[in-house]
């Protein structure tokens, strides 16, 4: 059953040098809090993986926290290039960064099969492309009835999960809702799952659209208000739209990117007591 | 009235859909063309993004393709592996768009790397929702700026399957969807050779020369018996068009 | 796009002699009115589809509609036996009955796989049980990552799938909420679509907890007020557990089903103009 | 205060439960059993049944399993497909509850068919979600009533797999939970052999005899050395039992 922690403390427990590591939020409810306060703890090594990995894991690389990214969309959506990602990648900075990179629909059944407890899940995929040729984890399954072959993936088994939801009540189920991605896939894939919240409440009034992760399959909650931002969080705040423009200077460059960085270092994390 | 290469562009990706039907709208491009068709002739079109938001009408465009207007004026909204497996996967999508970096003679679209994959020149944000949407609509339109860098022989890497090397690969691959029906850019129409399956110059903009396009494309690009030229934009698709404003633009 | 339609007219144009029919619906919204609508217009041969076959299949098959049965639980839930569907199986009355039968999970599955455009679906199934040797729907299919054994079910793909909603807008888009089964798998798989509803409405608001079908899934809607009783519909009315009870005395004999199916034969249609 | 066996046998099973497990629940007696632990030492008990409905607290126990009283006091409603794949398949649920017409020694159930299954003596409703319950759940409990007619030395048909045949079959077919580990009649307690997998007696109720027990056992019945008796119910226990209404019941 969850326990209701400090995002510092759960962060600290849950996500450790070497993990696979999985932040979802398909551009809603991106868990920014929580990626800084890795950044913050200076884990390494890890094995990040996102279907999009926005600012987020621009952040976390140019950080120095990652060896290898899994993941199907790499640029800030309608704005342009993460160039922190594109430095590791090509240039080996700060660390060497390996890629496995799908289709979107590939590194969602990913989830789906590890979410289903089954090592693989069938799709028709990208057949035909030169996708499957770079990635270990795409094969072929021939239908036992039809013959006909298709794609199969193998399943993605985060050691921990952490996404961002509107609510929790204080047993530490988990309500979100709006554009939910693939969140819930990503949490019951994991072997850990981390979830902070907008705001912790007595009761969680139903809403429609609602996805509803139960304390059970959750490890632990921490209550960071503005936790998604500047991506947004549904019925809370908007995208901040600006920021996600402004990237495009701090991660063009280098030293850009080390100043935003000795800044966040230095700044508390979110929601932590004494704030 | 005048207007710039990419108005008519974007007017001419929009006329070619037709009231009534499904699209899976990538952002940008697509999503003005479609968001402009449902404004004009198609009020009744069927806008799907890949952030699993089904039948939304969008009052601004995104700037994202899980943008919260999105969300907002969805008809309902589903998780990602839903909209993959359940929605674009069996053929219910009539029409999907897709761009690239590179497009090349058999209409195959790059959106991954220029140069070799383990040693790339660029470093491109990769695949998306690409590689099916080319392979499970119905039909493609490609909506991309015909410029001679981007138009190209051979990709350097397929990203979305058009025809592969030719006309037979998409039935031996088992792709469902017709694939790119249409490539429609900012010089003129190209469509695929009924034979070949080669990309062939079937219509241009207004001003615009046979040679200027040949100039801009990377083969030898042969021109249609009957090669078309685009009504210009009206006055009421430019006014429309020039009205939509992004989420948080400026 | 969906038709909006009287229900004779839908089943008459809908639903074909020989055909392979799905009514869904998990102990709720269970679309008895078209079920009867289906006895009255007397179709044969049908290859009838249902998790759950319930009192709805015990009437149509009683009513010598069906060829064949799938199906994964056949019982008159918390109250004993469907002995039409019996009577069809053990003793050929009035007709003989093929069955095809499986676990729940492989039969979500099987519409699942239709659902998906794929011509299988995965799962861990009833591996070890006495039940794939009984049907060629299931099989097996070897994981290409890790060489394990899996279940494989066929899809399904039915003819026509009927299912029962609370609500559709004037476009025939359908809105259903509360337990919602495995209909929209159903819908998905199936070449066309009915939905009766309990009403008609000018905007669908939404609800916690809904399940929408976009009109373009849709081939024609119904509006049947208390389509789905004796089972019931959330929000509108309570399951008839009475009826349920009653359902075994009717059931059990021969005699005294015929005289319900004359009173039906005679009834007109739910909904029907007129009425 | 007096009790019937089969408050007896409900009491027994809901005593095996423990606070906060995840338990799923079939309807009639294990349904009451899992209700009656909620509202005794297990308030925290989260109930799944199959219709999708997750963490349900029901006032009045469901007729059916798709009852509109588990959706309304559900924590979650998911769909049918969705409750057999992410939550019964992956091994989330600590205790499965299942039943039969028939059981054997290896603790295999049968609720398909008595006698040929093309040619059935009796035929039952079939399997429902049982085969995935037993392959699937960490622990299963099997709540029934103890007659020689259905306690039987090879069940007719294996519907829900126990130990088929051996303590080593379950591995071999990769099934991942532990399987039958409790058999809970109105007679006593069955669990299998450590060893050979066989039921053993581990319990009797009370006013009940070892013999009585093996006379309604249709194989040789093979007693632990350290049979228990079960504690009679309690008064607070029948009082809450016999409180538990069912929906629409006369």
């Amino acid at each position: 059953m969850a326990k209701i922690v400090s995002l510092r403390e759960a962060v600290g427990e849950l996500v450790h040098d070497g993990d696979t590591v999985a932040l979802e939020g398909f551009t809603h409810l991106i868990p920014f809090a929580a990626g800084h306060e890795i950044i913050r703890q200076q884990r390494r090594e890890l094995t990040l993986v996102r279907m999009t990995p926005d600012l987020i894991y621009d952040q976390l690389i140019g950080a120095g926290c990652a060896r290898k990214l899994i993941f199907s969309w790499g640029g800030n959506p309608g704005v342009g290039a993460l160039y922190r990602i594109r430095d590791a990648i090509t240039r080996g900075w700060p660390a060497p960064l390996a890629i496995e990179e799908h289709s979107h629909a590939e590194l969602a059944n990913r989830y789906v099969a590890g979410a289903a407890g089954l090592p693989f899940a069938v799709l028709r995929g990208s057949a035909g492309t030169d996708l499957p040729m770079h990635t270990p984890a795409v094969s072929i399954v021939r239908c036992p009835f039809t013959g006909e072959e298709l794609t199969a993936v193998a399943a993605l088994t985060p050691d921990v999960t952490v996404v961002h939801a509107q609510r929790a009540d204080r047993e530490g189920n988990v309500q979100l809702w709006g554009i939910s991605g693939v969140q819930k896939e990503a949490v019951l894939a994991a072997r850990r799952a981390l979830v902070t919240v907008e705001e912790l409440v007595d009761e969680l009034e139903p809403v429609a659209g609602e996805v509803v992760l139960p304390r059970f399959v959750v490890t632990a909650v921490a209550e960071v208000p503005g936790g998604a931002a500047p991506s947004y969080a549904h019925g809370y705040y908007a995208r901040d739209n600006t920021a996600y423009r402004d990237w495009q200077r701090i991660s063009r460059d280098r030293e850009t990117f080390a100043a935003w960085l000795d800044e966040l270092q230095k700044a508390e994390a979110v929601g932590e007591p004494g704030e | 009235m005048r207007f710039t290469p990419e108005e008519m562009m974007t007017v001419a990706a929009a006329r070619g859909l037709r009231d009534g039907q499904v699209v899976f709208v990538g952002i940008d491009l697509p999503s003005r063309a479609a968001n402009l068709a449902r404004r004009l002739h198609a009020p009744d079109l069927v806008l799907i993004y890949e952030s699993g938001t089904i039948d939304t009408r969008p009052d601004e465009l995104p700037l994202s393709i899980g943008d919260g207007v999105l969300a907002e004026t969805a008809l309902s909204v589903v998780s990602v592996p839903e909209i993959f497996n359940y929605w674009l996967q069996p053929g219910r999508i009539d029409v999907g768009f897709l761009s690239g970096a590179q497009l090349d003679r058999f209409a195959n679209l790059n959106t991954t790397v220029i140069g070799e994959y383990a040693e790339p020149d660029v470093r491109l944000p990769g695949s998306g929702g690409a590689p099916e949407i080319a392979a499970s609509c119905r039909e493609v339109f490609v909506v991309m700026r015909h410029r001679r860098r981007s138009f190209v022989d051979r990709v350097d890497f397929v990203t979305s399957f058009g025809y592969g090397t030719g006309p037979a690969d998409r039935a031996l691959l088992g792709l469902r969807g017709a694939g790119p029906v249409r490539v429609i850019t900012d010089l003129g129409v190209l469509e695929p050779h009924p034979v070949s399956a080669e990309l062939v110059l079937t219509a241009v903009h207004p001003g615009v020369t046979v040679e200027q396009v040949r100039a801009e494309t990377g083969w030898t690009l042969e021109v249609s018996d009957e090669l078309g030229r685009t009504i210009p934009p009206t006055e009421r698709e430019l006014d429309v068009l020039r009205s939509l404003r992004t989420v948080g633009s400026p």
